[in-house]
């Protein structure tokens, strides 16, 4: 029924199946935009956030996206700027998970601030100290620089691409794509750094500040290798899943394995550096600050007990790392899923306990811990946002050529 | 590296400075802040994190079982810190400190992402989550000298700055361009039955608050965080001041010894 | 796709381009200040300043426009005040008759349309720009006061504020930079 | 031709030309202004300030009220108060919320359909006025003028002068006064001989003994006793010692707090007594000279408060007993403070002469920093009343609440057996109630006697301002002014030092259709003729309050205030006005008060202080101060409920506005759910947690509520809080928490009938949690 939109030379299931697939996912996002109505009808009260948490459930899948969305400029970076050309077979997929991710962010911002209609005063009143207008920059011109790096791959549609105009302009859009990526990578740079910024300027926040380097907090830096780390494990587990859900072969091994190594080695710096500034925050930043390790911590199983420490840098930090860095395990297709899929879970920790767990430990000695749990209309919204990401990837594997490869792995 | 706000006051510097002992939780503060300051009501306010409070009164135990118990009462609103994270923090300018101490919260520039209150470990800053609702009637009563603020907007007290226009409106009007002790106090101040809550310019020397902050009783909360509070506070009694800020030793020998 | 279609040519670019330049002119900025953006109002009253400060009637500024004990502004003047004088007709004019019938006999407040009227979120100081920094009314208000028919009244309907003769913060901050005046947010806000 | 080609081209121009237009740029902008015409906003305008008195409950403030146009906007303490010498209590501050409130009345209405639905038509007051007179007259023409009884919730003062009046000379001996406390004058009139004031002179103090009175939480006057808390501390460090089961605000701020089995006060201040003149420590002089029946006080006390037995009673340990009682007995100025909570949980009268007799061991009264009595205007203005015939008459009927019947002859009023009485018939029946600033139907114990009774009175006349409980109740409302639109006098408030006066005039016009009650009884009077009308001949109440003036300007003592006074108890007062006109003229900013007021004297039959009162004996009651418990253990209700009150909760007449609910600390509301305050160990005993929802069963009822855990509750003991739990109101009010009066135990003095409800067996029983909770 769409064939005549399907690439050439690539097989795909039946429209019906599909059909049924985007249903579902238009129903899921159905429900999330009743929940984004709600929000923006009734303002905020109807999400679980409140004085304390100011912060909630979309910060962190902001933050978390964002972070995962990385895998897009560090890819550019690696195939255009540093010219790793096997990478070429995975930009496509990689560029269009980092334009979900970043579109995804800056819905979750409409949503998140009280006063959507004056969102523009974070540009036109700008505060340069403030690390947050630093982020709003970065991304939303990341955003435009994504969106014309994803413009190509969209033209390529066999469709579209019959009319002489797009396709030269999408031709040579491709030649000048370096440049792209370029900046790409250097705004990419700075707003991932910036919304580890965010938190590590905090003198107020014992458990997410951190001392630094000129402006920049350490957590600037780390945030930037936590992306790197983990946005590529992103890539190579939506691959994985493509592949999966498919039954076909999109990517050859050897391009993945590279990935795969790359993230891992990466990861491992960044374990090495996040514990190394885990143990100065904990005996030096904290005492400072009249604080103690216990006092940030509600015990060991509490909602925002240690084991949230443990989880992030344990189970989903050196598990992942190992398993990425050693070329038997990420060898094994299950094993190297696992490896990405922790990776990702631990950077949305990573993400989570900087947003909440940051405004849950109590200021005062006085004070109590507070839990935050979201609300469903929080759930539902964030929900569509993945659902929203599934459904663009789904129409983009349908309808654009995505794997070079695939036609010669698919016979 | 320390991200200070360098701030200057000029030849005023209000501050506020609080006597615990004398504070017998009450809340006329508490009720004439509201007043003064067209605080929204609901109809359950008991979800206080919630509530939009720009006054708390913080109800402190000694931790010590019955009979031994005792407890304290801290009146909170905005510390009008000298290095304030929140002002450092908001992406769209919507506070500033000004040189007379205040710092100011800008309703309609406010676009509430929130980011202040999570900045601000004093909880001072709330935000609106509704609507700003007046019982039926009582928008008749509300004070045209405070702005009301809409749904999505943080907001927090002003140390009552209207008061301070307002005071300096006459002033000007007689050729003054300072302030007399005593012209220019906020509503919690000025309501407060026990005479707990003094508020003045501490860079007069002859007002009551630039002889109170220098008692060895005086402290500020959390001040290890760096933030430089305006209010200050005063207790007699050691548990307080030990409860109330994430107190340090050097402070508690300091006192002993004098 | 057919040869003409590919030769098209920029006429349907330009076309939309202008026609979306006009349109956005026409009807968003606030020189013609045409609906439905924008309303123009007259005044309930046609006060003429010229008359009232002219020699035969001899009302000075500060009979009707004065700083009360406590250093407000008194702003534009209460119906208490024009009953002073307009308690009966004092001239022919039908104007006159016309507000007598509809304002003073009844009581009612006239609910004149301030043209500088600011947000409920600023405050003001007449007292500090006239004593303290002896600016002049025309300095912000113009020639308002030397017109024989109050201009019309400029108005957007969607953020209700009065158009050409209010002051937007950029222009306060303008001037204040220019006076080396003070420029917190809360000098100008409450 | 339009192509689908060029038709783009079309869009894409348009959109780029759009870009270079005013209208993206503009529309932002304008779109973001329109929030800020969102919200409400007050008019700007012109400010003035007036002078006011709020006297809402048990305030009594002196107020500046600030207005824009005439409109109030802030109710601030006047400087020129000085009682409270410019605070505030939160009441006073959110007044303002009542006024413009949606739970006023806005004019005269009559019932419509069922009793207590509240369902209402408005009538024209002239009607309402002519319906009342003319039913007032007629039971009087027929002989029933004792079946109309007054109900008068404030209590003190001209207003209360007047309905008094009203009653006596229409010929009814039914007025009565709720919430009152008939222990404190009963106890002074035995002991002292004396009718009129009592004040505590707590300012000049130096060691201060409350036995449960919450002195900074609404006892006496909230902000005097605030002022006075700053007084004590920034002067004479004067040590403040409660004894409370509770760890209560005044508790938090008291130097020592002693916590005693609820209800045992009596035994304590006897087991102190005991050691006081055991030891010889009371003051020699005053005992020999000025006292009667000290021997036979002293061998009572000796014989039955040895400090073992009163641990044993009270729970408080001997020693501590032993220490006090030496501190009470050194200090200069010592004082023993009575009245439970804000003095509305009625104390017996033994309990309060046991408490008293401390204060006369120690000499202390009728001087500086002692118990002081004297007479206040209210008192001695009103001119004889003439009588007629019926109203003579009327003076032989019996009482309908048994109030000075031969059953009780020493109480003046006893509100718990009105109700009673009424709903069971037992004496004749009534025919008319006037309810003046009263809402018996929520703050009486038990109010569904009450709302039965009302249901029998075929006219029920309320002359409440706001849609109370009672409210639903009345057959007529007759809606007063609040305070803000009203000429009020203010006469010497509940336990201040020295008498005052003043007048409180109207700020605002008035907001509704509303009138003044004391307008309507003396216009009633008037309907009514003859006698009545001669004994109430002033046309309005202003006119009375001008009279009232003139008689505290002949008696050329006193002072009216003009410049705040730091210290005013301490001044020499000379007059300072000169004509009656002067005086009416200076007291609309400040109020007269007169700090060198003369005490009265002893006019006991022995002409002394008595420890053994003369009066009892006559009466064969026991005649010397005493510990009767109240309270037997029960098995079922393990136990003890003792309500606790709090100055966040207005607890009478006037109920919490808006922002005294929010205000409201989390412990003591959820949602609609009230807290009950226990000790972590009765929690654990019991298995619940903090927050957990519980069965709160007494004898007379249960109630579901919620456990709040507090170290400074006593073991075995519940605290809950009076004044939620409002059937009536706005939805910031009505629904929430459960009203305590509801499920109280009242128990009556055998000697007096006095009621009280200060302990009530209890027992908790966890409900098991249906569902999910609510987050906090």
């Amino acid at each position: 029924m769409d064939a005549a939109l399907i690439p050439p030379g690539v097989k795909r299931c039946d429209f019906k199946i599909f059909l049924g697939w985007i249903l579902f996912l238009l129903a899921i996002i159905g429900w999330g935009a009743y929940a984004v109505f709600l929000v923006w009808y009734k303002a905020l009260n109807q999400t679980n956030m409140n004085n304390y948490f100011g912060f909630g459930i979309w910060i962190t899948l902001d933050l978390s996206v964002i972070a995962l969305g990385g895998g897009a400029f560090f890819t550019a970076f690696l195939r255009y700027i540093l010219g790793i050309d096997k990478l070429k077979n995975i930009i496509s997929l990689a560029t269009i998970v980092g334009w979900i991710c970043y579109a995804s962010a800056l819905l979750v911002l409409g949503l998140d601030v009280g006063q959507p209609l004056r969102g523009w005063h974070i540009f036109w009143y700008a505060n340069v100290h403030s690390m947050l207008t630093e982020v709003a920059f970065c991304i939303t011109t990341y955003f435009i620089v994504l969106c014309i790096e994803v413009l190509p791959i969209v033209l390529e549609n066999v469709q579209l691409a019959k009319n002489r105009f797009i396709h030269l302009f999408s031709h040579n859009l491709h030649e000048y794509m370096y440049v792209f990526a370029a900046v790409g990578v250097f705004l990419s740079f700075f707003h991932q750094g910036s919304l580890g910024g965010m938190y590590g300027v905090l003198h107020t926040r014992p458990f997410a500040y951190r001392t630094g380097f000129f402006i920049w907090p350490w957590t600037f830096f780390i945030f930037i290798l936590s992306a790197i780390a983990s946005g590529p494990a992103l890539t190579l587990l939506v691959t994985w899943i493509l592949q999966k859900v498919t039954g076909r072969r999109l990517v050859t091994k050897d391009v993945i394995l590279l990935l795969a190594k790359i993230t891992g080695s990466i990861l491992c710096f960044y374990l090495i550096v996040k514990f190394i500034d885990t143990w100065y925050w904990a005996t030096h930043i904290l005492p400072e600050k009249g604080m103690t390790l216990k006092e940030c911590y509600q015990g060991w199983f509490g909602p925002y007990g240690l084991w949230l420490l443990f989880a992030e840098l344990g189970v989903f930090g050196i598990i992942p790392a190992i398993i990425l860095i050693t070329p038997r395990f990420r060898e094994n297709e299950w094993l190297l899923a696992v490896g990405c899929l922790f990776d990702c879970v631990g950077i949305i920790i990573n993400r989570f306990v900087f947003t909440v767990q940051t405004l849950a430990i109590p200021t005062y000695p006085f004070d109590k811990w507070v839990v935050y749990s979201p609300s469903w209309q929080e759930w539902a919204s964030t929900i569509m946002i993945i659902a929203i990401g599934a459904l663009v990837i789904s129409l983009a594997y349908r309808y654009l050529p995505l794997f070079p490869q695939e036609p010669e792995l698919n016979p | 590296m320390k991200h200070e706000h360098k701030y200057k006051s000029g030849p005023e510097k209000y501050v506020m400075v609080i006597d615990i002992d004398k504070c017998t939780g009450c809340g006329a503060c508490v009720i004439a802040c509201a007043v003064e300051n067209n605080l929204p009501v609901r109809t359950d306010e008991t979800r206080k994190l919630l509530s939009v409070d720009w006054l708390v009164i913080y109800k402190i135990t000694n931790g010590k079982p019955f009979p031994k118990t005792r407890i304290a009462y801290i009146p909170r609103g905005c510390m009008h810190c000298d290095n304030p994270m929140c002002v450092h923090v908001c992406p769209a300018s919507a506070t500033d400190k000004d040189d007379k101490g205040v710092v100011s919260q800008i309703y309609p520039r406010c676009f509430g992402c929130r980011y202040c209150m999570a900045a601000c470990p004093y909880h001072a800053r709330v935000f609106n989550w509704w609507d700003p609702t007046f019982p039926k009637g009582t928008e008749r009563g509300l004070n045209p000298d405070v702005s009301t603020r809409m749904r999505g907007v943080v907001e927090k007290c002003s140390f009552c700055n209207h008061r301070y226009q307002r005071a300096k409106e006459k002033a000007m009007l007689e050729g003054r361009t300072t302030l007399r002790d005593g012209e220019y106090i906020t509503a919690c101040a000025e309501a407060c039955p026990t005479g707990a809550i003094t508020f003045g310019n501490v860079k007069d020397p002859n007002s009551k608050v630039s002889k109170l902050v220098k008692s060895p009783y005086a402290f500020r909360l959390l001040e290890k965080f760096g933030t430089e509070p305006s209010v200050y506070y005063i207790s007699r009694q050691e548990w307080v001041r030990r409860e109330a800020d994430r107190y340090f030793e050097e402070k508690a020998k300091k006192i002993s010894k004098e | 796709m057919s040869e003409e279609e590919k030769k098209g040519g920029w006429g349907a670019f330009i076309l939309g381009f202008i026609l979306a330049f006009l349109v956005g002119w026409y009807f968003f900025s606030n020189w013609f200040a045409v609906p439905p953006l924008y309303g123009k109002l007259e005044q309930p009253v046609a006060f003429d300043h010229v008359k009232h400060t002219s020699e035969d009637v001899g009302c000075s500024c500060e009979d009707c426009h004065y700083f009360r004990d406590d250093g407000t502004w008194s702003g534009v003047p209460r119906l208490e005040k024009c009953i002073e004088c307009h308690e009966e007709p004092q001239g022919e004019s039908p104007e006159e008759r016309k507000f007598i019938e509809e304002y003073v006999e009844p009581g009612k407040e006239i609910p004149w349309l301030i043209y500088s009227r600011q947000p409920k979120n600023v405050f003001f100081s007449h007292v500090a720009h006239i004593k303290i920094a002896n600016m002049r009314c025309e300095e912000c208000h113009g020639k308002l006061g030397h017109t024989r028919k109050p201009p019309v009244y400029v108005y957007s309907r969607v953020s209700r504020y009065p158009q050409h003769t209010v002051m937007v913060m950029e222009e306060c901050i303008d001037c204040h930079n220019k006076h080396k005046a003070k420029k917190y947010c809360f000098t100008c806000h409450k | 031709m339009l192509t689908r080609r060029g038709f783009l081209q079309f869009i894409v121009g348009g959109a780029i030309g759009t870009l270079f237009s005013p209208l993206p740029w503009r529309m932002a902008d304008e779109l973001a202004l329109c929030t800020q015409w969102w919200t409400p906003q007050g008019p700007k305008g012109r400010e003035s300030w007036d002078y006011s008195w709020c006297q809402l409950g048990s305030d009594v403030v002196g107020l500046k009220v600030r207005k824009i146009d005439g409109r109030i906007v802030k109710l601030e303490g006047s400087p020129l108060d000085p009682i409270g010498r410019g605070g505030i209590s939160p009441l006073s501050a959110s007044s303002l919320q009542l006024f413009y409130g949606p739970t006023r009345i806005r004019g005269a209405k009559k019932r419509v359909g069922q009793k207590g639905k509240g369902k209402f038509e408005d009538i024209e007051w002239s009607s309402a006025l002519k319906m009342l007179t003319s039913k007032l007259k007629e039971l009087r023409e027929t002989g029933q003028s004792h079946t109309v009884v007054c109900i008068d919730g404030r209590g003190r003062g001209i207003m209360s002068g007047l309905i008094r009046r009203f009653c006596r000379a229409y010929g009814t001996p039914n007025y009565i006064q709720i919430p009152s406390d008939e222990a404190t004058p009963l106890a002074i009139r035995l002991m002292q001989g004396h009718q009129g004031r009592v004040g505590f002179d707590i300012e000049r103090a130096d060691y201060i003994l409350s036995f449960g009175s919450q002195l900074f939480e609404g006892w006496g006057t909230p902000v005097r006793m605030m002022a006075a808390y700053r007084c004590l501390k920034e002067g004479q460090q004067t040590k403040i010692v409660q004894f409370e089961p509770r760890l209560s605000e005044t508790a938090a701020k008291a130097d020592e707090w002693l916590p005693i089995k609820p209800g045992t006060e009596a035994a304590l201040a006897l087991g102190l007594a005991y050691v006081i003149i055991k030891e010889g420590l009371y003051n020699k002089a005053f005992i020999e000279e000025r006292s009667f029946g000290f021997d036979a006080f002293k061998d009572m006390v000796l014989e039955r408060y040895k400090p073992e037995a009163v641990e044993d009673i009270t729970g408080i340990a001997k020693e501590d007993i032993l220490r006090i009682a030496h501190e009470f007995a050194k200090a200069k100025r010592p004082i023993a403070v009575w009245g439970r909570g804000k003095g509305d949980i009625p104390s017996g009268l033994y309990e309060v002469m046991a408490i008293h007799s401390l204060n006369a061991l120690m000499g202390n009264i009728n001087r500086g920093g002692g118990v002081v009595s004297f007479k206040d205007i209210s008192d001695t203005f009103w001119p004889e009343v003439p009588l007629d015939e019926v109203a003579k008459n009327a003076q032989n009927i019996e009482r309908i609440d048994d109030a000075g019947t031969e059953r009780y002859p020493l109480v003046t009023n006893l509100a718990h057996r009105f109700a009673e009485n009424i709903s069971s018939d037992r004496h004749y029946p009534v025919n008319v109630l006037m309810i003046f600033e009263a809402n018996p139907c929520y703050c009486l114990p038990h109010p569904e006697i009450m709302e039965k009774a009302l249901k029998k009175i075929p006219l029920v006349v309320n002359f409440s301002s706001f849609m109370d409980e009672t409210s639903l109740f009345s057959d007529l409302i007759l809606p007063n002014h609040f305070y803000l639109e009203a000429w009020e006098d203010v006469t010497t408030p509940p336990y201040l030092q020295y008498p005052i006066f003043g007048v409180s005039r109207p700020v605002s016009r008035p907001l509704y259709k509303t009138q003044h009650t004391g307008d309507i009884f003396l216009k009633v009077a008037q309907g009514i003729g003859g006698a009545v009308a001669s004994a109430l001949p002033w046309g309005d109440f202003k006119t009375l309050l001008k009279d009232v003036a003139k008689r505290v300007y002949e008696t050329r003592e006193g002072t009216i205030i003009e410049n705040p006074i730091s210290r005013p108890w301490e001044i020499k007062a000379s007059p300072n006005y000169g004509s009656p006109d002067e005086m009416w003229e200076k007291l609309g900013k400040g109020i007269w008060f007169n700090p060198n007021v003369k005490f009265e004297d002893f006019k006991t039959p022995t002409g002394k202080f008595e420890f053994y009162s003369k009066k009892l004996e006559d009466l064969k009651l026991p005649a010397l101060p005493q510990f009767v418990p109240w309270e037997e253990g029960h098995s079922e209700f393990p136990l003890t409920l003792i309500p606790y009150e709090k100055l966040m909760i207005a607890n009478d007449y006037i109920a919490n506005p808006p922002y005294m609910m929010k205000a409201l600390e989390e412990t003591v509301l959820k949602h609609n759910d009230i807290f009950v305050e226990i000790h972590p160990f009765t929690a654990t005993h019991l298995g619940v947690n903090e927050g957990d929802l519980v069965l709160l069963k007494t004898p007379f009822g249960s109630a579901r509520v919620r456990v709040h855990l507090y170290e400074g509750m006593m073991p075995g003991v519940v605290g809950i809080p009076l004044g939620l739990g409002h059937k009536a109101y706005d939805e910031y009010l009505k629904g929430k928490g459960i009203n305590a009066y509801n499920i109280v135990a009242v128990r009556e003095e055998k000697a007096t009938g006095i009621a009280t409800w200060v302990v009530t067996p209890a027992n908790l029983i966890k409900i098991k949690r249906k569902g999910h909770e609510t987050r906090a």
